[in-house]
């Protein structure tokens, strides 16, 4: 099997759709941390996309629908899964879960649970680095629901205005929640809506990691060069908001019509096989060392050592500082007093 | 009286309400065709129609300072926060207008609207969706604020709430909407009365929302052991019932105060100070505050449980205070 | 002198422009609550051409800078002095004051002191109109500075999306405080940015009080039908952010010139006296009816009753609620406990 | 030791550290050109630059969380709330993120920036721009807390906050600003230390920020009627020196707490709270709280100074306490 750059991005997409794949056998074994779990299946190409058009030192925050994000990002399986177990072993030791593993080594400054609320503080972290005369981009990735929250506007016009060097990135996976994108907008072209807040604005199909990588590494050049980006990236969320939900808002027509037109793993294999890069077999194999790798992620966290209680009381505040002083000890003090 | 959950009482009110009273409107995120995120308004989207059953963008800044606008001119808005966390994006809204408008105005306006929002832990929803955050709202001025443990209240607290002159700040418990009781939607509303859910002679225990239940098993397994609690439910926050607080205290000598928020600048210090201020002369121990840990909520199932009251640590506490 | 509609907007204008004189007359004769008194002077053409294209009905929020527009929407000056004054014959009893002038009765649901945050007031009486059937207008009046609050779009992509009755403008006076517009912004031309949310978006110039009305006649037609319109109003802010501020960073030269240029009181006082509507002697009539008027409300302000302390515990409840409890005899009853 | 106004301690605080510390930037809106809306930073434009001393937008959630995403990658921001009650906007941003993301990410990273905001009454500025909210900060784990009465503690407090490793909200008060007092900038901080101002025998009186120099007053005027008040500035309320103050009233008995803030649900409540805990056996009185009342702050100068604490209230205060 040729060791090619397109078959380098199927590899990649499929980890992460395998990945989120299981997760949800993680959560129907039992050992996830909650059901909270928000799958990004269907948006593998604006992860691997933009995370393939970044470099590295480049900083990204994401959002409660971010698995794949990170991983594209470099993050290591099994410490993402244990984290969604809420074990000791992950990103965060457990204290963070699904929708806010982080991993500052590899840039990744957070998921975030708040709709739109990490979305300043990539630009925040592009402020550090225009500051510090760092040669880095921030991205702040986030959803199609995100664009209605207020926060984005304001990040939107400092970015431009400060001519920082950061790439916003709309997954427009055409639902939040429940509602259906034209339900929640009025208006539906968001990279003109960003070039009114001085951004250069552009959209790339979700279906094809090529396109969309392509329009990123534009959009970063500029980043880097002083002048913001946007990115919207129309992609459909393959399954419901979170692991149980079932979707009943919307027909199943629509689902299956879409899954297959935005399919960005189905696409760029058959981009593969019709450009002669590979052949079936070849995608057994990959298939096959992804499987392997992501079914160990799952045994790994089940496995994983359970995060201490007494990590109750740590970190909430930084080395040296004293930890908070726990409840039980206040209240017998307070009944020897 | 029939058989219910906490989450089809909601819906009940919500629904008896606006069949009632066509001023009233739904609005939030997902409170339509999705039936809401804890599938309160299930249903209702069908039954009301789009006019007043309205899916917002997520935009909680937006729809709640609307609904602030649209209850000055005429509408009762109910407007719903999916959790009560996400009153960081909304609390200018919420606090520097709706509870001041009325006051700012020299009295020429009311804000007649529901803030509802769901809070606290059991869900490993993590540090940003599993917070209660009612002392926020408790020490602003203008802003009711109800706390439902129980099914019955659920209803008879939300119809009620929709019948007053301000701004109710209406908080679910995301731990509670499966619990199942007794509806009895004719049950006298008491509104801002506490209700002694067990009386006792030796204790009293002071909670609200979903605590309630902790502490009536707690004080169960009490009075297994021969120590007699009485639990008082506080049901609102504003209007907070002192006199009930303060009477029950008198009566006991020792107060336990249990509060999912967090300890530290809590519920449940205001509480021990009006238990002080009210029975200082009747007290043989300090009243005792069992709250949440000042920590995050972290995500981890069992740091979780451990970071907020429980059964267990009510039983402990209250054998402390009783030296036993 | 002829009774035409040209010398009625003069007329209102002068009204807006005495009015925000004495304001200050009252400041410094000590009559005013506090000094954070924001002078409309400047304004007067979004002031008086908005709300001579409102209908009776029409309901409208303000911001911190918002004295001439109620005064034009049909205001009592006496009352809106005596609450500048914080007197109890004020509008809001003396509890609101410059900054929370409101009247219900006239379609004033309030002025604001959080700049953006009166704006999504004005859209949810939108939706009350709308939801009730009622022929009745909203308008969110806001300075160029909040086009910076988040609040502003999330409200714009919902009046859009939910086709409400509701106009906003925005008065663009050029500065937020110390700020002008263009170190605030990447991109000026917020009628194009509100279009991408789905508005209806024009600009007029803020020196022609007719412009403006005609601007804003237009979008209140069309947001009366469902198609809510964004209005940017080019003006000056005459004076300083408050009453006190002295405006050191900005030049004088370009006070001068901006005020020449954007003096919408002289620009209709020329365009009557070019169309023969009026001479000198005219002018002079009407300028000394209005300096009688509003010395008046000075005076009705410095004279008005005080707000009686037992006020301070009234109106934070409705009707037939109990008041708070003052802390005094909470103290009393403590020690007696 | 010199002579200096208290904003002019701040921007001293802020330009020694500033000289100090590359990487500490201010922003905020007119915290440049303008030299602040308290004129706190003026000057600082011209000795830092715009790189430094960074003129934003009327943004507050945005520029506040720039602020945690810059102090999560190197800079050490300033952030200012040009008044308190803008909290409301940019809630999210402090509460939701900068308290959470050090213990949400299990370590990894912390936020070392400043919040700087101004509170309290003092200009009838109205509802919207007169308040002390600093209980909700108190409430939220991972939020330091400054909240500085005196010259020197304005210098010495917000250079300290400038070395820490976590968020702190520093909140100063808007008619303090022109107060003159000795600035000991070589003084130690000793952070999280609250300072006795006053010795005293008969009566604890705990305060903070403005409510200070009200308190003083108001212990010399006790001390010429025969009355030995101790007066207890609390400094900091993150970390809150519980055991200056439990010792205090231990020796003395009574307690009164002062706090320019709401009554219910504020700062004053945990404060009475800590001291029954810590003290329960020593009092001869329950804690007494003296704060603001349960209103939003009207605008009328005379409703307004009658809407908080005065010098008279805590001396008439303090003799009911001592029954005198
Ligand atoms: C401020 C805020 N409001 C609401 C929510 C609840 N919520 C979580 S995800 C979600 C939908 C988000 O839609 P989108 O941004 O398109 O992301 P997607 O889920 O489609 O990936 C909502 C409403 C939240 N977490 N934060
Ligand atoms: C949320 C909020 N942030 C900041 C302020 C302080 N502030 C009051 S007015 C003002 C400038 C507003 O500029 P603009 O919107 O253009 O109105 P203008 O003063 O020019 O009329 C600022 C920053 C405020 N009142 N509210
Ligand atoms: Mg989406
Ligand atoms: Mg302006």
């Amino acid at each position: 099997m040729k060791n090619t750059r397109g078959l380098y991005l199927y590899r990649q997409m499929l980890r992460c759709r395998t990945f989120e794949d299981r997760v949800g056998e993680l959560f129907v074994r039992g050992g996830s941390a909650g059901s909270m779990l928000h799958l990004s299946i269907g948006e593998e190409a604006p992860a691997v996309g933009v995370a393939e058009a970044m470099a590295r030192g480049d900083r990204f925050t994401s959002h409660h629908r971010g698995h794949s994000i990170f991983l594209a990002r470099g993050a290591d399986p099994k410490r993402m899964m244990a984290e969604i177990a809420g074990a000791a072993d992950g990103y965060c030791g457990g204290k963070g879960g699904s929708m806010h593993i982080a991993g500052m080594d590899l840039g990744s400054l957070g998921a975030n649970a708040i709709v739109g609320g990490g979305v300043p503080t990539a630009i925040g972290a592009a402020l550090s680095a225009k500051t510090l005369g760092e040669d880095s981009v921030a991205v702040a990735f986030f959803g199609d629901g995100a664009m209605q929250q207020g926060v984005i506007y304001e990040s939107m016009n400092m970015a431009a205005l400060w001519k920082l060097p950061a790439l916003f990135v709309c997954i427009n996976n055409q639902y939040g929640m429940g509602t259906r994108i034209d339900r929640a907008s009025a208006r539906l072209d968001f990279e003109a809506r960003a070039e009114t807040f001085g951004l250069a604005g552009k959209r790339a199909n979700g279906a094809d990691v090529e396109e969309v990588e392509a329009r990123a590494s534009e959009l970063i050049a500029g980043a880097r060069r002083g002048s913001p980006g946007f990115l919207i990236v129309d992609c459909y969320r393959f399954h419901g908001h979170a692991r149980k939900d079932k979707s009943p808002y919307r027909e199943e027509a629509e689902e299956i019509e879409q899954r297959a037109l935005r399919d960005a793993v189905a696409f760029q294999k058959r981009r593969l096989v019709d450009h002669g890069e590979a052949v079936e077999g070849d995608f057994a194999v990959i298939d096959n060392e992804v499987a392997a790798e992501m079914n160990a992620a799952v045994e790994f966290a089940i496995a994983a050592a359970r995060t201490p209680l007494a990590a109750l009381y740590t970190d909430v505040y930084g080395p040296g500082e004293a930890p908070p002083a726990p409840v039980d000890g206040r209240i017998d003090a307070a009944l020897a007093s | 009286m029939v058989e219910s959950t906490y989450r089809d009482a909601l819906r009940e009110a919500l629904s008896d309400a606006m069949r009632a009273d066509p001023s009233i409107v739904l609005l939030g995120e997902e409170v339509g065709a999705y039936g809401g995120a804890y599938a309160v308004s299930k249903g209702m989207l069908a039954e009301f129609g789009a006019r007043r059953v309205i899916d917002t963008p997520i935009s909680e800044a937006g729809f709640v300072g609307m609904a602030v606008g649209a209850a000055m001119t005429g509408l009762r808005p109910v407007a719903e926060l999916m959790y009560v966390d996400f009153l960081g994006v909304a609390m200018d809204q919420i606090a520097n207008q709706a509870a001041k408008i009325r006051y700012m105005f020299g009295g020429q306006t009311g804000v007649p609207m529901i803030l509802r929002a769901q809070g606290g832990t059991g869900r490993s929803a993590g540090a940003q969706h599993s917070q209660s955050l009612e002392a926020w709202i408790m020490h602003i001025p203008g802003l009711r604020l109800a706390m439902p443990g129980t099914v019955t209240d659920a209803y008879l607290l939300l119809r009620h709430a929709l019948t007053l002159p301000d701004p109710v700040v209406f908080l679910e418990h995301k731990s509670l909407y499966a619990r199942t009781g007794d509806l009895d939607k004719s049950a006298p509303v008491h509104w801002g009365k506490a209700i002694i859910r067990r009386p006792g002679s030796q204790l009293t225990i002071v909670s609200y929302s979903r605590m309630i239940h902790f502490c009536l098993e707690a004080a169960e397994q009490l009075g297994g052991e021969g120590m007699d609690a009485e639990v008082i439910d506080l049901r609102t926050l504003n209007p907070l019932d002192r006199e009930t607080v303060v009477a029950s205290v008198r009566k006991t000598g020792r107060a336990l105060i249990v509060s999912e928020g967090h300890l530290t600048g809590g519920v449940a210090g205001e509480l021990s100070a009006v238990i002080t201020e009210g029975a200082f002369s009747y007290l043989e121990e300090p009243p005792i505050r069992l709250a949440a840990e000042d920590v995050p909520v972290p995500v981890s199932p069992a740091l979780e449980a451990a970071s907020i009251p429980s059964v267990e640590r009510i039983v402990a506490t209250a054998r402390k205070i009783l030296r036993r």
